[in-house]
């Protein structure tokens, strides 16, 4: 039975009592407390089911590495399965229930597949469920589902909030134990900007349980008198809940903070990611321990030695009265003496190795502690808890020589340094047959952007076992990172401890190592996936000799832990199974992250609102305003329509169609881009970036062009207007502006850097608003007639195709007399600080001509009425000029242009490529979007031989009728041909269209030359 | 010139440091070969200050001279003078190959006021804010958008980006602010 | 070989599952082979099945670097649709798609094909017209999809948000019968009838260079020696350009990182798999609970199989906005692989500048779901030197006329 | 996440400040060229595995163009330079050559 213990308990302050509940049962913690230390001390060993059997699960650790007790923590918009109890810090209110049980934690029935487990090894579901073909997916699939997954899904939306840190340092130092204290020393004593990130809420890790002396002190007093010497240091940061997640190429690190998660709702961010660029990093991350492989080793009460002297020490908790300990190496013994001092009972050491001769075991002796080398354990027995344990020896196989009475058993397997931020951007690593690990090969560190090292390994993380030679390389470590960094070289010593003689370990993968295959079947490697010796070595014996295959076949090391605690023994197991040696089988990939961190974090601050940046024109807020539908353009976000109330969006395009087409419209223009383009060089320059001439345009006029990449096909389109000899100004579409801008300078800077062109965007800095429709010339008098502004608007001093700048009313501005729509039209710009200010003044003195905005759509149709192209619509990337008969935009004068060579391809003069033309259906319905048209018979694929398409459609209020264009294999030749458009509504019909002119409306431009 | 309002009209946030909108700012775009003795004597003539060097702030009677890249400058000057400077300083450059553009309602300028400002601007830019100091400009991003920022003193901060996205930056400056959000 | 089945299975655990055969040996190469096929993926393992399987030729050797299916197609999101714009890419991909769904029986190895399937989210006008248009050309392909609405979005996931005050959901492409596969089952199950043929697969062998005479390829140098063939299949993805390299020519490829990562196992919360293409990030659940998760590529040549974390940022916020219940899941690991992208972003399946050499490469972040199709579409280009209807439009040609074929115009990402 | 120095803001620029645009010094084939030439200009790429010169933009910081020799195996980056050249500085290949040897060198 665990319990809390009268006394002890380092990290725990027995004044500050702390509530929660755990599947609905009140319980009391103190602060300081883990949730796993919590659970524990009110004698909660069944914590949850494992993945695939639904065996009893409890703790089995103390920290990052614990595969199975993982909790629902929380509730509704603070909901989070799969939460580590070892690593969740206890609050007051805190709420958790068990997983992956139905229907309860002690009663599952899906421990079935327990009793089933003979059936079900690994890679099972490869070999069965085959029949019937359709049995997957609607019979086996859905069941497997259901009783996988491990924690239940939240179902509200997140309440907290999450931001991004970004920190620039010469040192991190991944770990807060005595090895990173150590190195922290050394790094800050160089000078060097430094940063200290550790991820529980405490400095020291494990000496300070261990036990020790340095320079002369407890390990507890040294922590804090280094702790107060590096907080003295302007360049040391020192940072706890703060866990290394990954490191990445030229030295970026990822710290993972926990601000908030023990303090929920008290208005700070839950989690910081820290963005740290760093020159070195020194990751002093300890080791962990392994578990021991012998029958029934996942069952509650079965304990990594260490987590259960961590229990005691820094929590006063202890797991059993009556602990087993079972080891490989002498640091059991520390568990062993640490039980036995805090008054449990310890029946016996069982020891694999034949002897037991070093100075610890002797310690235990003298203790009284009755120590068994060459023992083993045969089988643990219990089921939700540990009830005892056969003992037996570890040469043999298994046959048992004793039974002992005990409820907990402590097993150390030795100890694996963490090698995870070593290994991510690729340091390798060497196996290390004294100590049966791999660590760090300091030899082939991973390396930055400079080709150097940046990654070097402080303490037991290097493989350092003993506390002097942890300090002694660390110290070293941090040395060594801080020169390395730019800091100075330091003499000053570092702290020492006395070096103590151990007796070598012993590894050992399976208990006893003679162990058939019945007993095999019992030993657990991957506690939360359930998979065992028995399984490695079936997908050993099937073929799946890498250990990435055995990986992939068992699921070992892919639960939520990655292996922490079963990567090493799996791949012995599996070495052994293949008679090779370990370092041959090597490891898995280390990957990030460390331990799991959350989505939120990651997203930071961008959600909601600011998920990502909105572009507003300075009329935006009038568009919202008047309830105005707006579309997505870009990152702009434009008006679609301005429907009326009572008006369907529909109602509301015809209306501004109409309106704008007999009175006067508004459009919000500003979206467009408008580059400038100057220099001596800048003629020649517009002749490469578009298909037209622009270098003759005469100052005063503009020109519509066309602009394509280098494949030939067409990118941009819009006006360009000659401001004067050496100045043009490029429109863009709105999409294009920055893309455009960034095509030229490209240009300029990477092909003809010797020319002399600048070029800026002024995209911003303008205000545009296209005035159009019969009374458009009207209402801009009629501005100038009441603010006395000054331009000549008439159509004889600005022409179509013609600018002008000056005075509109009260508004400094550029005329353009341009046409999108067909209608009498003029654009004009103002400084984007007067926008909101022009755009009002326009709808005022408007009112009287019947002035309305229109949107988007309303665009679109005018201009598809009058047969222009869309970039987007009847451009898709694919589309070259010459298909959408632009031909007369191609200047034929030019040697030379962005595309001309691309187009002379023999694909691209293909008679057969669809060309554009007008489309109107027999019934004056409106074609599909996307239609295809159909020709006779086949492809070579047996696909519908397809003759043509649909590129923009709408229907037309004007005419009255649908109205399209599209791409037409020979089309301009076959005016007035019906062909039939397949629908895609189920209704199996077609639609005839006739062949026509792509300009519905006013083809020869009366109207807008008004 | 009455009816000129700026991107936010001088919003303002009171977070543990103080976001606030700086309202109209006069900004140019000056495009030349910087080392010509012509483009330091325009610069000089209209704003008073001295030529700025790679990544450097310079201030004058008139106004500051940023360096945004090596055949660029940002004057920042009082918004309405800035089309009479444009004019002026294109006047001084005469043949010299240059291109001299007002953009000054193409930006919209924040001042993060506080000494955590660093900290602040930190949150959402990879640039080392710890090494600016008054003098230095930066051009980088923020969260997802393109910004510059230099320090007026040690505790402002001034943040230039598109106005289009005025309202965002504003919003993330406001979440970066947040009290609560201290990292140090 | 022994069949799988239920009933062997009762049979083995009887014998605590001690009798099962390898799926695959590992044997020594040989002198030579009429085909030697370079890279052990998908598409290499499926060539060599259906030169056995279609043309009878079983005297072939399949040569891996690294460990079978290690590459992209044992690091792959897993989605397989078939609703591509073009009508080579819908016919290939269709192929594959409707092999996938009897390849369990067809190789006796269950890769657990999910037809659970696919949606597409359109968030502007713009993809709705782009998607609508796929639609129109699925229909004409043979290919089953639909333009379905938000309201039917939202019934099929309900834990998405759709009204994102950012993109809202104005509908989706919907492909019911697309789905997923257990990606590593797929690479097993191929590569166990292919050894069951009488097929080598050499495994932790490198090539590192091509022989040739007279313009004719002769054989491959690896590190386990010289292995010669009469014809070569370069079936290596992001390496192709390295071993074209070896072969004296060029691709019109690059090799860049993608990646992918997945959450921690939860209980099933999304039965289809979705792609939001405006905000770039796409998103199944595995049978075994975890979210798959990827985005778009990293920008810049890479081999590392690591990428830069700053995309997998952009992809977890927009899943987040997306699927607003994710937000306190977590990340249990993320990794990359090198992914071959062209110049038109389609594959290249044909014939190269050296005689008997023939490449497929180019499937970039998509091939997944392809692999069937294309080891069909190759193993006939192999036997019969000269591309069948599904490859011919694939081939390298094409770069030269102009005559590309371009998915980007309908879809963003094309996973 | 790379790291590269802008030569002309002198700064150490993230990669998020940055925009990769491929292989470097391709020479540009226009009308005239032959179909081989033009789609080797357009399409064809080293795409080596181990040193590369490529083409970056600040794009977030001033907005230039440069170029850099990077190792696509190790990410190592051992020069970066303007973008207004043909060819790489010579000391650059010669600094690279001299940390790999085996290296052909810039053709
Ligand atoms: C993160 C990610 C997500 C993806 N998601 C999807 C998805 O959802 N759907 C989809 O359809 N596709 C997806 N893809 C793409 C898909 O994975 C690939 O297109 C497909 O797996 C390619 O298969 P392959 O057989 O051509 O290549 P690979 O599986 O990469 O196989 C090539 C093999 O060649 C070997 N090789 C290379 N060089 C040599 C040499 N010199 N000698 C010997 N052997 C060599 C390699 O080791 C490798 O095993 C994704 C890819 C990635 C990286
Ligand atoms: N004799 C043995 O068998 C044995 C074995 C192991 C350790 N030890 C002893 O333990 C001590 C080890 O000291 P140490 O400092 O090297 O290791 P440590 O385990 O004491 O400290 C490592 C610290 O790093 C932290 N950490 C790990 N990964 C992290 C990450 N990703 N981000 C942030 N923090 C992380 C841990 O929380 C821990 O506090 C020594 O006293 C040594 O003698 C002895
Ligand atoms: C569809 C899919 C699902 C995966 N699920 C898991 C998982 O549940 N747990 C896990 O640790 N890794 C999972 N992985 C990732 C693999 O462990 C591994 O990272 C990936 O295949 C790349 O290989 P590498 O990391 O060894 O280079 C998954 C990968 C894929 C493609
Ligand atoms: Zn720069």
């Amino acid at each position: 039975m665990s319990t809390r213990l009268a006394q002890g308990g380092r990290l725990i302050d027995r004044s500050k009592p702390k509530n929660f509940t755990f599947n609905g049962k009140r319980m009391k913690g103190y602060e300081g407390d883990t949730l796993a230390a919590a659970l524990l001390g009110e004698d909660q060993m069944l914590m949850g089911r494992s993945f695939k059997y639904h065996r009893p699960r409890g703790v089995v650790a103390s920290g990052a590495e614990e595969p199975n007790a993982l909790v629902n923590l929380g509730q509704g918009e603070r909901f989070e399965p799969n939460q580590r109890v070892t690593t969740t810090e206890l609050f007051d209110g805190l709420t958790c229930t068990s997983q992956n049980h139905w229907p309860s934690l002690e009663f599952d029935v899906g421990v079935v597949n327990n009793y089933a487990a003979r059936f079900l090894p690994a890679g099972f579901y490869y070999k069965t469920f085959m029949a019937p073909a359709a049995a997957w997916k609607h019979v086996f699939e859905p069941i497997i589902r259901k009783s996988a997954g491990l924690g239940q899904v939240p179902t509200e939306a997140d309440a907290d909030r999450y931001e991004h840190y970004y920190h620039h340092t010469d040192v991190v130092i991944i770990g807060g134990g005595v090895a990173g204290l150590a190195s922290a020393l050394a790094a800050g004593r160089s000078g060097a900007k430094v940063l200290v990130m550790e991820q529980t809420h405490h400095w020291g890790g494990r000496a300070a349980v261990d036990g020790g002396e340095i320079d002369g002190q407890s390990v507890d007093a040294w922590i804090d008198a280094t702790l107060a010497e590096l907080e003295g240091m302007e360049n040391v940061t020192l940072r706890t809940r703060m866990m290394a997640s990954g490191v990445y190429d030229h030295g970026y690190v990822l710290g993972y903070e926990r601000v908030a998660d023990h303090t929920p709702g008290d208005g700070r961010p839950r989690h910081r990611l820290w963005r740290i660029r760093t020159k070195q990093i020194v990751t002093a991350t300890g080791a962990i321990e392994r578990p021991l492989s012998f029958a029934g080793n996942d069952i509650p009460g079965v304990m990594l030695a260490s987590a259960v002297r961590d229990y005691v020490v820094n929590w006063g908790v202890s797991i059993g009265d009556r602990t087993v300990v079972v080891t490989n190496n002498d640091d059991g013994y520390r568990t062993a003496l640490t039980l036995k001092e805090a008054g449990l009972v310890v029946p016996v050491v069982l020891d694999a190795r034949s002897e037991a001769t070093g100075p610890l075991a002797e310690a235990a002796r003298t203790a009284g502690i009755r120590v068994e080398p060459g023992r083993a354990i045969a089988k643990v027995h219990g089921g939700k808890r540990v009830t005892g344990v056969s003992i037996c020896l570890q040469a043999g196989e298994g046959s048992a020589l004793e039974e002992i009475k005990c409820d907990a058993v402590a097993m150390s397997g030795g100890w694996s340094p963490v090698v995870h931020m070593w290994s991510h951007c690729g340091g390798k690593l060497i196996w290390d047959e004294a100590q049966a690990h791999f660590r760090p090969d300091p030899n082939r560190a991973p390396t930055s952007h400079d080709g150097e090292a940046f990654v070097v390994t402080a303490g037991t993380a290097s493989g350092a076992m003993s506390l002097a030679e942890t300090l002694e390389d660390a110290y070293a470590a941090g040395k060594a990172a801080g020169k390395a960094a730019g800091g100075k070289a330091i003499r000053k010593a570092g702290p020492k401890a006395d070096a103590e003689e151990a007796q070598p370990m012993a590894p050992v993968w399976i208990m006893p190592q003679g162990a058939g295959p019945q007993k095999r079947m019992k030993m657990w490697l991957d506690y939360q996936n359930d998979v065992k010796v028995s399984d490695v070595q079936l997908a050993a014996r099937e073929g799946y000799e890498s250990v990435e295959h055995t990986k992939r076949y068992t699921t070992l090391g892919m639960a939520t832990d990655q292996g922490k605690l079963s990567n090493i023994n799996g791949l012995a197991v599996l070495s052994d199974a293949l008679g090779q040696e370990i370092p041959t089988t090597g490891t898995t990939t280390f990957r990030p992250p460390y331990t799991p961190i959350s989505f939120g974090a990651i997203a930071g601050e961008a959600r909601h609102e600011i998920f990502q940046p909105i572009r507003r024109t300075p009329m935006h807020q009038w568009h919202e305003d008047a309830g105005a539908y707006m579309e997505p353009v870009g990152h702009w976000r434009r008006p679609y329509c301005y429907a009326k109330p009572g008006e369907t969006n529909e109602q509301a395009v015809n209306r501004e169609v109409l309106n704008t087409r007999e009175n006067l419209g508004l459009l919000d223009a500003s979206t467009l881009g408008k580059l400038i383009v100057k220099g001596p060089d800048a003629g020649k320059f517009m002749d490469m970036m578009y298909t037209n001439m622009m270098s003759n345009l005469a100052v005063g006029k503009c020109r519509y062009g066309l602009m394509c990449s280098e494949n030939g096909f067409l990118s941009d389109d819009g006006v360009v207007a000659r401001i004067d000899e050496d100045t043009w100004l490029c429109h863009t579409t709105s999409g294009g502006a920055d893309r455009i801008h960034a095509w030229m300078e490209e240009w300029l800077q990477t092909e003809w850097w010797d020319w002399k062109v600048y070029v800026a965007n002024v995209t911003e800095q303008l205000a545009q608003v296209a005035v159009v429709g019969p009374n458009a010339r009207k209402v801009l008098e009629k501005l100038n007639a009441q603010a006395g502004g000054g331009m000549d608007l008439s159509a004889e001093a600005l022409p179509f195709m013609q600018w002008a700048d000056g005075k509109i009313g009260a508004f400094d501005a550029r005329a353009y007399r341009i046409s999108f729509s067909g209608e009498l039209s003029y654009e004009i710009a103002v400084p984007a600080s007067q926008g909101r200010a022009f755009w009002d003044a326009l709808l005022d003195a408007g009112e009287e001509f019947g002035v309305m905005p229109y949107g988007t759509e309303c665009l679109h149709i005018m201009r598809a009425e009058k047969g222009f192209i869309m970039i987007g619509d009847e451009t898709d990337g694919t589309v070259i000029p010459q298909d959408l008969g632009l031909n007369w935009a191609i200047s034929k004068k030019k040697d030379d242009f962005l595309g001309k060579r691309a187009q002379q391809r023999s694909h691209m003069t293909d008679p057969e490529r669809w060309k554009l033309v007008g489309l109107e259906t027999l019934d004056g319905s409106v074609l599909p979007d996307g239609a295809y048209a159909v020709g006779e018979g086949n492809n070579v694929h047996g696909q519908r031989n397809m003759i043509g398409r649909v590129t923009s459609t709408y229907y037309s209020p004007t005419l009255k009728k649908g109205i399209a264009m599209g791409l037409v294999l020979h089309g301009p030749d076959r005016m007035g041909e019906v062909i039939s458009f397949p629908t895609v509504d189920g209704s199996n019909t077609v639609i005839k269209a006739r062949i026509c002119d792509p300009v519905f409306y006013d083809k020869d431009g009366e109207k807008q030359n008004v | 010139m009455s009816n000129a309002v700026s991107a936010l009209q001088g919003a303002s946030f009171d977070g543990y440091c103080k976001v606030e909108e700086a309202g109209l700012t006069g900004m140019i775009t000056l495009r030349g070969d910087l080392a010509s003795k012509g483009v330091a004597k325009a610069v000089k003539a209209v704003t008073g200050a001295a030529m700025p060097g790679q990544g450097e702030v310079t201030e004058g009677a008139k106004g500051r001279v940023g360096w945004m890249s090596p055949d660029e400058l940002l004057l920042i000057v009082d918004h309405a003078e800035a089309a009479a400077i444009v004019e002026a300083a294109t006047k001084s450059l005469g043949d010299e190959h240059s291109l001299v553009v007002n953009v000054s309602d193409a930006r919209a300028v924040y001042r993060v006021k506080g000494a955590s400002c660093r900290e602040v601007i930190a949150k959402l830019t990879p640039a080392d804010t710890s090494v600016m100091q008054p003098g230095m400009l930066r051009r980088t991003r923020i969260a997802q958008i393109p910004a510059a920022f230099y320090l007026e003193d040690d505790e402002t901060a001034v943040l230039v980006c598109f106005r289009s996205v005025a309202q965002y930056a504003f919003d993330i400056l406001k979440d970066a602010a947040q009290p609560g959000g201290e990292v140090f | 070989m022994r069949r799988y089945s239920a009933f062997a299975i009762a049979r083995e655990a009887a014998r605590y599952h001690t009798g099962w055969e390898r799926a695959w040996k590992s044997p020594k190469p040989k002198k030579k082979y009429d085909v030697v096929i370079v890279g052990a993926g998908g598409h290499g393992l499926a060539t060599a099945f259906y030169l056995g399987k279609n043309f009878g030729i079983t005297n072939v050797a399949i040569i891996e670097k690294g460990w079978l299916g290690g590459g992209n197609t044992g690091r792959n999101t897993t989605i397989i649709r078939s609703n591509y714009l073009q009508d080579p890419s819908a016919a290939i991909y269709e192929k594959a798609r409707s092999l996938y769904e009897t390849m369990s029986q067809d190789l006796n190895y269950n890769v657990m094909f999910s037809p659970r399937g696919v949606m597409m989210l359109a968030q502007t006008e713009h993809e709705v017209r782009g998607y609508e248009r796929t639609a129109h050309a699925n229909a004409l392909q043979g290919v089953k999809t639909e333009f379905i609405s938000p309201q039917r979005v939202k019934e099929l996931v309900p834990i998405m948000n759709i009204n994102g005050p950012r993109y809202p959901v104005l509908g989706a492409l919907w492909q019911e019968r697309a789905g997923t596969a257990r990606h590593d089952a797929v690479a097993w199950g191929y590569a166990r009838a292919c050894s069951d043929m009488g097929m080598d697969i050499i495994q932790k062998c490198e090539v590192t260079g091509v022989r040739q005479a007279n313009g004719v390829v002769t054989g491959v140098d690896t590190t386990h020696g010289q292995i010669d063939c009469d014809k070569l299949a370069m079936v290596v993805a992001g390496n192709a350009g390295h071993l074209a390299d070896m072969a004296g020519f060029r691709l019109p490829m690059e090799s860049v990182a993608l990646q992918a990562l997945v959450s921690e196992p939860i209980k099933p919360c999304i039965d289809v798999v979705v792609m939001a293409n405006t905000v770039h990030g796409y998103m199944s659940q595995s049978d075994k609970g975890e979210l798959v998760i990827g985005g778009g590529t990293d920008g810049f040549n890479n081999y590392t199989q690591r990428g830069s974390f700053h995309h997998v940022e952009e992809t977890v916020r927009a899943l987040v906005e997306t699927f607003p219940i994710i937000s306190r899941l977590k990340m249990l690991r993320q990794w990359g692989g090198i992914v071959d992208v062209t110049g038109d972003r389609s594959p290249i399946i044909g014939k190269t500048p050296l005689g008997n050499c023939f490449i497929n490469c180019g499937w970039g972040t998509g091939g997944f779901k392809s692999i069937p199709g294309s080891g069909w579409a190759m193993a006939e280009t192999v036997a019969k030197g000269e591309p069948g209807s599904l490859a011919g439009e694939f081939g390298l040609d094409r770069f030269t006329e102009g005559r590309f074929i371009d998915e980007s115009v309908a879809a963003g990402v094309a996973h | 996440m790379l790291i590269l120095e802008c030569p002309y803001c002198g700064v150490m620029a993230d990669e998020t400040d940055l925009h990769g645009g491929g292989e470097a010094h391709l020479k540009r084939y226009g009308p005239g060229s032959s179909d081989d030439e033009f789609e080797t200009y357009l399409f064809h790429r080293k795409n080596p595995k181990g040193v590369h010169f490529e083409r970056w933009r600040h794009v977030s910081g001033c907005g230039k163009w440069f170029h850099a020799a990077r190792n696509t195996m190790t990410l190592e980056v051992y020069g970066t330079y303007p973008a207004q050249t043909t060819e790489p500085p010579k000391e650059l290949v010669a600094k690279i050559k001299k940390k790999h040897p085996e290296w052909g060198g810039y053709e």
